[in-house]
């Protein structure tokens, strides 16, 4: 089951100010959209829209499936990491909790994970204790422990050294090929080419360009989006 | 001063005796504002941490009332207390007028707008920390409640802690519900107002001093429970 | 009540007293706090209790006797139990009777509480009390209470008052305190006192002696 | 229940006649309770928050001792005041006793620890988010005082209410220090009090339910004053 | 004038755990030490621990000159942004109130750095809703605003877009330039060969080598470090 969404003249605004849209479009299939943009351009604005937790000013957004059902299948993994006061293990086991697994289901998938992210040695620390990049893992290893089906991520490895980026990216291109469906922000251009198969290019709030990404990255079609893509002024 | 000094006398032989009308007194002020305080935590802290999760309408206002419910005078609850569970008020038939149980209703509306007004305070903070993930995991309201009790119980420990402050040292409501009876409802500040009236403030100041370290000790007990806990901020 | 009057006049921290506790105001001008006391007015003490009189009180001939039958009947009875002197008086009667309230049941509260905390806890309880006259004809939450015995001679409560001694407490305002004695004394204050009625019951009779 | 409705009423008739003798108390009541709470504010809010950015051996029973003060008994307060200005205490010459000032000075005593434990508790959440840039910054004691203060100011709010709220409604310490003077020290909450002891329910609670009145428009008022400020939070 | 500090032994221990150290070093000069390192290992610390903002569980750390003197003419970027929950404005007129500029000096120093960090239109804003680029960029603006003689930078640009990035590169090298001694993390290898002048490489708490920027690059000494720069895995 696939699920899609579609958002039709979106705008969020605060104190007066547009931040975002208005925005017309359609996210589906079990792509992996990497959302490009200059730093308060709107991506984390547009993710959080995509996923309830913003407040949209203007317009509607649809899921193909019920509202209840698309919820409790999506994942956030927020651009400053959340961590629960809690310990690495409880904070891995907290989505899990919530969906009531019993105690020894929840005890396998945390250790599981707690493998795959790289935190085994950690997981009676204090989570508020970790390091940056230990956040931004542990955050991304909570986020996937549902499985979810759909998965939205912003800037998740902008603090990791370049092993942990390398299997964080093996990770999320695993889950993709596993159905689910990736919509994620960043600034590394490289990470961007290795894992995008489609780009949307964000302007002061809009979408200014949208494509696959092997046509994105070859041959921009906005003056704007090429120039960003050289790292040059985009105004 | 004289009197000051003869009152931590007082305080001292009461206690080096263990005058039994002492310990009786004590135990009941303790069971008393005790009940009292886990009653009211059990409607102020989810209370108090919905509020804080919760926007709606007239949010602002019932926020506004509530902490105006913190000076809710005593005496007016004891009166109204009073008058609902006299023998014409509507709850007549339940006897419950004069007993400890009366002092205990009377104590649970006093302190809980005061646990509900800090826990909702402590609890804005810490849900703004985590208003997305939580709302991320499409958690329920009561999940939320009770996730943001769980981590923030630290922080709440003021709250309780005041409520039973609050309680321990009342002494305008439950002396109308309670009635102050010997033997029967008399705690330790009925007991000091007693004494104050009877000019014997020696005595007074000496069972002043008894609730003092009563709520001293009832501190550092809890301190010390929630230090085992591991050290540092979560 | 009583005692924190005479403590605050030991104090200093009034000019004079007005109180009715005949041998706690002797033991207070035996210590040299006061110089003198003087009497000023009475009024009594009357028995309240349920209108539907369980114990049979109004029927008594003698403070004494109203004592006995509660005691028999063991009906609720409320005390005072704050040694003020309407509790001193209650105390006195008792003994007066043989019988020893520290050996009463649960039917004897003794609430340690002012004579309005006293007469709200009889109402709720529905018991009897010994009041003085004026706070029960005061009194507003009279519930299913009424007077049901007074007219001893042995319950009249004699007020007295009692100025500060100023070799003691060189601040005192000596002149207002005998200026107020002697209005308190004067014929004017006597129309006051004996024309004070509630509910066309005279509550106080003035027998102060002029000088 | 018929005494609760005329307590309605008798308070609906006091406020629509504006009776003078219950304008001069409600006055009397909130200077009192206001005057305390201005003072009590200006020495609890900094200490409270000290208490929170300093590390010192002993803070952990400062922090005890705060919270079991939230619980002194209002009577043995009124005591200790009235023996410290009485002629006879080592303040008498001042003359202080049975005048608002005695009250005020009651009142201080009450919530002050009250208010500092709030103000502690708030100000720990963010104090840890500061706490490396303070330090940082190379920031002195007062300055981080200051910095607290005038960023946690909307938390700090609960903080003051509380204080505000048990101020007005409390009556046995001043009581005891201001001794219920008609025209001089009679206060909302002593004059309920009075009217108990009377046993006229309907007027005590007609004054209970102004008190509580005024206490929703103290609130309400500095509500909607600290709404002026621009919405969200920082 | 020339600030050095020197660690003798220098370790912190949390929890019985030793994050860092034993570390005995010297830093002087006033070149552009770039500190590398995986996830972990105790590049955040050793920076707070220079700047004395973590307490050091054993060993000494001195500064050459008076330590009050060398703590005011510090600054620090911390690796997630600390904002004061006031506006832009205000955030970046702080440093400068502390040191009781009159209104008008700091009113000028502040639009002229909003300038500098591209946040001019933002000065109104609450600090907190900010996004995560311009958050970082208001923290490096706050640091600088007070012209330090040491400054400490813990993934400056993590967040930051490519133009971004450069544009604080170049401020951060003219500040070197005119003699501000800076200490900086990142995980960006390439912006760490154009900024270094020495890099420290620090694993499990300990630092496994030390040289200048062309020698380390081209050839690091250690297995280790060879292995991190090609983004290998390193244990
Ligand atoms: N609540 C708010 N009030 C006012 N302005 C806001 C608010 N939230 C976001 N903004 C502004 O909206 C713009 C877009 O913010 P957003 O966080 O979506 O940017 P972004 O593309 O994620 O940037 P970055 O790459 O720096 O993370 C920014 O300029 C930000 O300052
Ligand atoms: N207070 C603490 N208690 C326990 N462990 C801690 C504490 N502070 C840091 N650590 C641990 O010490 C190690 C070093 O942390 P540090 O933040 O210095 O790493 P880092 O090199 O900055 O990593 P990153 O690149 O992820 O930011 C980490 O494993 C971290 O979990
Ligand atoms: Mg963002
Ligand atoms: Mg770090």
């Amino acid at each position: 089951m696939s699920m899609a969404v579609s958002l039709h003249d979106v705008a969020v605004r605060r104190r007066g100010k547009s931040i975002l849209g208005p925005i017309t479009t359609d996210m589906a299939g079990t792509g992996f959209t990497i959302i490009l943009g200059p730093n308060g351009s709107g991506k984390t604005t547009f993710l959080k829209v995509l996923h309830g937790v913003e407040r949209i000013s203007d317009g509607a957004l649809e899921w193909s499936i019920p509202e209840t059902e698309a919820r409790q299948a999506q994942a956030y993994v927020f651009q400053s990491p959340i961590m629960l006061r809690r310990s690495v293990a409880a904070n891995l086991a907290y989505p899990l909790q919530l969906e009531k697994l019993g105690k020894p289901a929840i005890a396998k998938r945390v250790s599981e994970w707690a493998q795959r992210i790289g935190l085994s040695d950690a997981l009676d620390r204090p989570a508020t204790r970790l390091s940056g990049g230990e956040k931004q893992k542990l955050a991304i290893g909570r986020a996937l422990i549902r499985q979810p089906k759909v998965l939205f991520l912003d800037e998740p490895c902008a603090n990791l050294d370049g092993r942990a980026t390398r299997e964080i990216e093996a990770l999320l291109l695993d889950a993709n090929q596993r159905g689910t469906r990736i919509i994620m922000s960043t600034h590394n251009l490289g990470q961007a080419k290795r894992l995008a198969t489609d780009v949307l290019f964000l302007l002061n709030g809009r979408i200014h360009e949208r494509g696959d990404a092997d046509v994105f990255f070859a041959k921009p079609s906005g003056e704007e989006s090429a120039a960003f893509l050289k790292g040059d002024i985009v105004e | 001063m004289n009197d000051i000094w003869s009152g931590i006398e007082a305080a001292f032989w009461l206690v080096i005796t263990l005058d039994a009308d002492l310990v009786d007194i004590t135990l009941r002020s303790l069971q008393v504002s005790l009940t009292a305080l886990i009653i009211a935590s059990a409607i102020a802290l989810p209370f108090g941490t919905w509020l804080a999760i919760r926007r709606f309408r007239f949010r602002r206002a019932v926020i506004a009332t509530l902490n105006a419910l913190m000076g809710l005078p005593p005496v007016v609850v004891g009166l109204i207390v009073y008058l609902l569970l006299s023998r014409s008020g509507p709850f007549g038939v339940l006897g419950l007028l004069f007993t400890p149980t009366a002092m205990i209703i009377a104590q649970v509306i006093i302190i809980t707008p005061l646990i509900a007004s800090i826990t909702h305070q402590a609890m804005r903070e810490l849900w703004a920390e985590y208003h997305d993930l939580l709302i991320s995991l499409n958690t329920s309201k009561s999940q939320r409640i009770a996730t943001l009790i769980w981590d923030g119980r630290r922080t709440l420990l003021t709250a309780a802690l005041a409520g039973f402050g609050r309680a321990i040292g009342e002494v305008g409501a439950i002396m109308i519900v309670g009635g102050n009876i010997d033997n029967a409802t008399r705690v330790l500040t009925t007991a000091i107002a007693l004494e104050t009236g009877k000019g014997d403030f020696a005595l007074a100041l000496g069972l002043g001093f008894v609730l003092i370290a009563l709520a001293l000790l009832v501190n550092f007990a809890i301190h010390a429970l929630s230090r085992t806990e591991r050290e540092g901020r979560w | 009540g009583t005692g924190q009057a005479l403590r605050l006049g030991q104090a200093g921290d009034v000019d004079a007293i007005l109180v009715h506790s005949k041998s706690a105001e002797e033991a207070f001008i035996a210590d040299g706090y006061g110089p003198y006391r003087r009497e000023i007015m009475y009024n009594d003490f009357v028995f309240i209790g349920p209108q539907d009189d369980p114990a049979g009180v109004s029927k008594s001939g003698n403070a004494i006797d109203v004592l006995t039958r509660i005691f028999s009947a063991s009906s609720r009875f409320v005390s005072r139990g704050d040694e003020s002197g309407t509790h001193q008086k209650e105390l006195a009667l008792w003994a007066d009777a043989d019988l020893d309230p520290n050996e009463f049941g649960r039917w004897y509260n003794a609430v340690g509480a002012g004579m309005g905390a006293s007469l709200n806890t009889a109402s709720g309880l529905n018991a009897y009390i010994m009041s003085d006259r004026a706070s029960w004809l005061n009194f507003g939450n009279k519930g299913a209470l009424s007077l049901l015995y007074s007219g001893d001679p042995v319950l009249f409560n004699q007020y007295a008052y009692l100025p500060v001694s100023s070799t003691r407490h060189a601040h005192v305002n000596v002149d207002a305190s005998e200026a107020l004695e002697a209005w308190m004394t004067s014929a004017a204050a006597q129309k006051l006192i004996d024309g004070y009625t509630i509910n066309g019951e005279t509550l106080f009779i003035f027998n102060a002696k002029p000088d």
